[in-house]
């Protein structure tokens, strides 16, 4: 299996992510949350091919566990800054399912009045500084998010989200360096899923451990099994935790793999599917599924139940966006000038 | 000799006979320039992200992996700035690189590289260094990608002395110009409107040079000139063609190199028509049209029956949505509206 | 009301009435406004290079350091395209950044963060994020500071919706002019000479604030416009004194700012001269000189006597020996024999 | 003092770099060549208070050991990439005294028609792709130098200098990456003097060792005594060899020290003289001299000798310079293109 150097990391690190089952109300809403994503980015996939959404869409199915994760950490008045693959951070940091789907699919009560699309959903009520079209692009934002939450003096914190393509964009570099030294309340969360389009990341990113990147600038940096999200959920509590206590930023790496293609349209052919099937075995999803129910905490009819909901609660969604006006001309010049 | 094809042009320097010529796409024609010149020198290299195995995003490196291995054919990291300075000095070391920047919206991550360094080394080092480079780069409006994957800065790398810009139209020409700037010595940056890698014209099948500096003059007409680049060509073309019903006869030019600039021709038509329209498919504020409008009415101004009207692209982000994205050029009924207006001095 | 002092100018739109006035440098002016904003807004912050205890490489934040600590005028390693997202993200957040960057060349490193993330944020997010922010970058050719020193590329940032640009000729408008800019909600790119830093004028000890998007009439004049940027205005003045003398009455106008170009005041200036020099300290090839003589010329083509001259920087890097580079640009005398041979037809 | 937490690495590594006397000829070669810079810094300084020369100038006097003991280890057809302090590297590598005068003095028979001044000195029969005005700029180009020696097989390396400011330019680590991932035979030298600017690096430079940061990208990096030439040469030795040797590139962090200010002018008010003191102490001229003086392969006299002898030499390539015409005004347009 490729895409496994990093593995080591991972096990190297299994030791000090011991899971922590949180109370049941809040296990339940990491599930609902990412069986949300999934359905989303299912319904995303069917509409991109049905021709409903024009462009590119990149989809984060099998990565859920990170942004839900991380964000169940965050309150609304912190701030996220996503990238290209970003409805997951999007629905986790709590944007409108319905105002969500209206942008991707270029239609007026669209987070942008659906001029922007799946690239550039900003959300300013939840926090959220943008999914971003330049790789690497948001990172910096964040970072000055922290610097503002810093001399706000609140306790907010930032974080962003990015993949290990982004790991080899000397902005990253430029934005640790300034958080470190500024002991910004910033967290850096790559979401490792070994491959930047079509090249796999280890072609293209030297040294054995992407956490030494983090830790160069003497940043907390911790690797983190991004197919567990109790396991993210408690790296991101220790770093958040320390941002807002005023100590300063943390690096998480987090292993991950997306399912499907770079966006949706790539067949993938540069992965072998004993791989895809691998790490379909790790199912996030499912993972807590099982945990919960080991726990008896939750019967698989609930689980059921949940996921029904949220696919209602997507499909409708899509019924508003179907239904919705598409931009008109005069929205052409709007929003050009605050 | 045979009588060329397709030739249009009645100025002879700017028309190329086309021996062999096929129907192939600009696509091809592009890679066909690549591995023509890989293949006629062991110096000329390929960089960019997922060039290699891949193909490229658009398909625009097909199989150059395959014919010329991992050494020549370089899949960088995600990391523009370096990787673009990385190739300049390897030009300097003695390589030819064309380097791949896969839209046209990340050559602001070039900038330092290609304006501070790039086009300043020949004339700092009083010639002692060269940096025979190629940036290539996929431009255009139309494909639904947005504010940040639509943009064309053409007009910014213009403004640098020493670079050289390009722009094709055709297949031929992309080509023909891809050839000559792979040969030529200088930082030549290439634009390429994603919008035409489909479209298909007769290329020559064997080695095709486009001298960077020409213009052509693509429909001779009368009564009015269109100065156009890249996509544009096609959308004057549309309109010419639209006006030619209304008795109109346009005459297109298209520059092909904005630097150098071929300011003869584009004189020269105006002076034959007495008006001109230029478009181009940049934002238009401080945009390239004003350059070549103002140096024509320079040149030409006593020969000007009216002023020289601009049409670019619209000033605002580049949105995404199907509705309103194509309000951002003209196409061929707004532009002939916008000729036929001129022409009534109804403006 | 007083009668205002130093003021040539018959529109009143454009003229400033000027309490408390003292003669101050450039400098101190551009100071003063930083110093008054950000004592009047707590969200005001300063970031840059050498910016605090320092004081700035041109002296140019002299003393902000000391008032107003080093939570509000920060110090960044020499990490641009960084610090500028930071600033950006910042302003996202809710403070005002000025964000200087050292030497104008250097604003290539940040294009990506401006034109990709600064210039599109209120548009993309409709409105619900601003950037109230000001890019303030030192640039101007003539102190043998070489090729990488000594460049300015307003050209550029004035091709992207989105941005403001402004260019400050006098202490007074640079004031006012920098206190509109950090009050602006946009990203508001300020570019000062630095050959202007030491030069005086009279400047409003009270607050003064100057409508971006108001170009002012310096001089007025009958026989021809000369419409000049930042540090080519004393040319221009210049240039309009020494043709004084053989009885030409110049107009010289200031735009003042690039976007929104006030175009309105260029316009009735040409239409009531009949002639037109556009003069730029940029780079002359596709630099703003066009826009502005192609524009002019679209509004004005009836009232034309004569073709619009364009003056610009040389297209080539700027060498730093004493003995070539004062070629860049033209000096005034250099600037009145244009003018003459434009009015005497002679060209 | 301050600029000691690099003294602390720098201490670290101490028994690595043991010192190991060169051949006498090389010795003497080492010594005169900085002296030869160090006499023609001085020079520069006083033509640049006398007007002789225009713009900025960045003086390099304290720092001649790690140009010279890094440029001892390579041969001419090897690369290096410059930076803006850089007559020192020009020096090392073998420049013309004359045409170097010339050009930052803005003279015709400058290495580029004195258009381009201290910031710009390209030297193509010595390898020398530059100084630079743009800090971090030099770094890739003498990356992709080091892309085409690895294309051509012979051997060659390439050199980038830059200074502590350098270090946090995001696009070193672009080009650490990628000298990484494809073995480039390149060494990156950054010369540590503690400021950059008026800004102590400390201020704007996190983590405790920079060596971390090379290492981050699995890169050999050592810290070095930048004051001692043998030193350098020692560990450049090393780098230059597993560079030839096809293993790829190397991190050199030498701690050192100008005397001067930023640029001729600089008051230098940002740092005490205490500080300054306690370096002029370590002076590498002297300390070499001691050293050849101790085994007794030089006599004080031959040490005099040989600085009258640069320093001729210099005084020379003033004259030369003084006398040269200056550009005319067709050289305005001269090599705008290749
Ligand atoms: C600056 C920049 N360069 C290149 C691209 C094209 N691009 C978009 S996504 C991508 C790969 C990103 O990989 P990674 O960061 O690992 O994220 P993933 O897609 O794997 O989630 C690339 C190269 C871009 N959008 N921005
Ligand atoms: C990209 C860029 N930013 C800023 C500057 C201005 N500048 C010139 S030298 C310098 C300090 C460099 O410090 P360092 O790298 O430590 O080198 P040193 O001067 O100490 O030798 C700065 C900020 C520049 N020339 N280029
Ligand atoms: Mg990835
Ligand atoms: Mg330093």
């Amino acid at each position: 299996m490729r895409h496994g150097r990093l593995e080591k990391a991972d096990a190297d690190e299994a030791a000090v992510n011991r899971v922590v089952l949180p109370p049941t109300d809040e296990a339940i809403s990491l599930l609902r949350t990412m069986q949300l994503i999934r359905a989303f980015e299912e319904q995303v996939r069917s509409l991109f091919f049905g021709g409903m959404i024009p462009g590119l869409v990149h989809l984060c199915a099998g990565q859920e566990a990170v942004a839900v994760g991380v964000c169940s950490q965050l309150r609304t008045s912190d701030k996220i800054a996503s990238n290209h693959r970003g409805h997951g951070h999007c629905l986790a940091k709590g944007a409108d399912v319905r105002r969500l789907m209206a942008e991707i699919m270029g239609r007026r009560p669209g987070y942008g009045l659906g001029r922007g699309g799946s690239l550039h959903i900003f959300d300013v009520v939840n926090g959220n500084l943008g999914t971003n079209g330049i790789v690497g692009g948001g990172i910096p934002l964040a970072v000055g998010a922290a610097f503002s939450a810093k001399r706000n003096g609140r306790g907010d914190v930032a974080v962003c989200f990015f993949g290990d393509g982004a790991l080899n964009q000397g902005l990253l570099f430029e934005a640790m360096n300034m958080a470190a030294i500024w002991r910004l309340p910033v967290v850096f969360v790559c979401e490792n899923n070994g491959y930047g389009e079509f090249t796999a990341s280890e072609h293209v990113t030297a040294g054995r451990d992407p956490k030494a990147r983090g830790a160069s600038f003497d940043i907390p940096s911790e690797a983190v099994d991004g197919m567990d999200v109790l396991a993210v959920r408690e790296a991101a509590r220790r770093a958040i935790s320390r941002a807002r206590a005023g100590e300063g930023p943390s690096f998480l790496v987090c292993t991950t793999y997306r399912y499907g293609g770079h966006h949706a349209g790539d067949k993938q052919e540069y992965k072998d599917t004993a791989e895809i099937e691998a790490w379909r075995q790790k199912d996030p999803i499912e993972r807590l599924g099982r945990q919960l129910q080991g726990e008896n905490l939750v019967t698989s009819k609930v689980i059921a139940a949940l996921k029904g909901a949220v696919e209602t609660e997507v499909r409708e969604a899509v019924e508003f966006a179907r239904a919705a006006p598409m931009p008109e001309p005069q929205d052409l010049g709007l929003h050009l000038y605050a | 000799m045979p009588v060329p094809r397709r030739c249009q042009n009645r100025r002879t320097s700017a028309c190329t006979y086309m021996p062999n010529a096929r129907n192939i796409t600009f696509r091809s024609a592009v890679l066909e320039a690549l591995a023509g010149e890989m293949r006629r020198d062991q110096s000329v290299i390929l960089i960019g992200e997922d060039v290699g195995a891949a193909g490229g995003v658009f398909k625009q490196t097909d199989g150059l992996h395959a014919e010329f291995g991992e050494e020549r054919v370089i899949d960088t990291p995600i990391s523009e700035a370096g990787a673009f300075g990385l190739a300049i000095g390897a030009a300097m070391a003695g390589q030819r690189p064309v380097f791949e920047v896969m839209f046209g919206d990340f050559i602001t991550l070039v900038m330092d590289q290609l304006v501070n360094q790039a086009a300043k080394v020949n004339y700092m080092s009083a010639g002692q260094f060269s940096v025979p480079l190629v940036l290539r780069t996929a431009v255009g409006i139309g494909a639904n990608l947005g504010p940040q994957h639509s943009q064309s800065l053409h007009a910014w790398t213009a403004h640098i002395p020493g670079l050289k810009v390009v722009m094709p139209s055709t297949p031929a020409d992309a080509k023909g110009l891809m050839t000559a700037a792979i040969r030529d010595d200088n930082p030549v940056v290439f634009f390429e409107d994603r919008m035409l890698y489909n479209v298909s014209g007769e290329v020559p099948q064997s080695e095709h040079v486009v001298p960077i500096g020409s213009a052509e003059v693509k429909r001779p007409g009368r009564d009015i000139s269109i100065i156009a680049t890249s996509r544009m060509v096609h959308i004057a073309l549309a309109a010419a063609e639209l006006l030619a019903h209304e008795n109109v006869s346009v005459e297109v030019v298209d520059p092909r190199s904005l630097v150098p600039l071929d300011i003869d021709t584009l004189v020269a038509s105006v002076k034959k028509t007495s008006r001109a329209v230029v478009v181009d498919g940049g934002y238009r504020q401080y945009g390239v049209t004003g350059e070549i409008a103002a140096t024509i009415a320079e040149e030409a101004f006593d020969w000007l029956d009216a002023p020289i009207m601009r049409v670019g692209g619209a000033n605002v982000p580049i949105p995404f949505s199907k509705s309103i994205e194509p309000l951002m050029l003209p196409d061929a009924a707004k532009l002939a509206a916008i000729v036929a207006q001129l022409l009534h001095g109804t403006r």
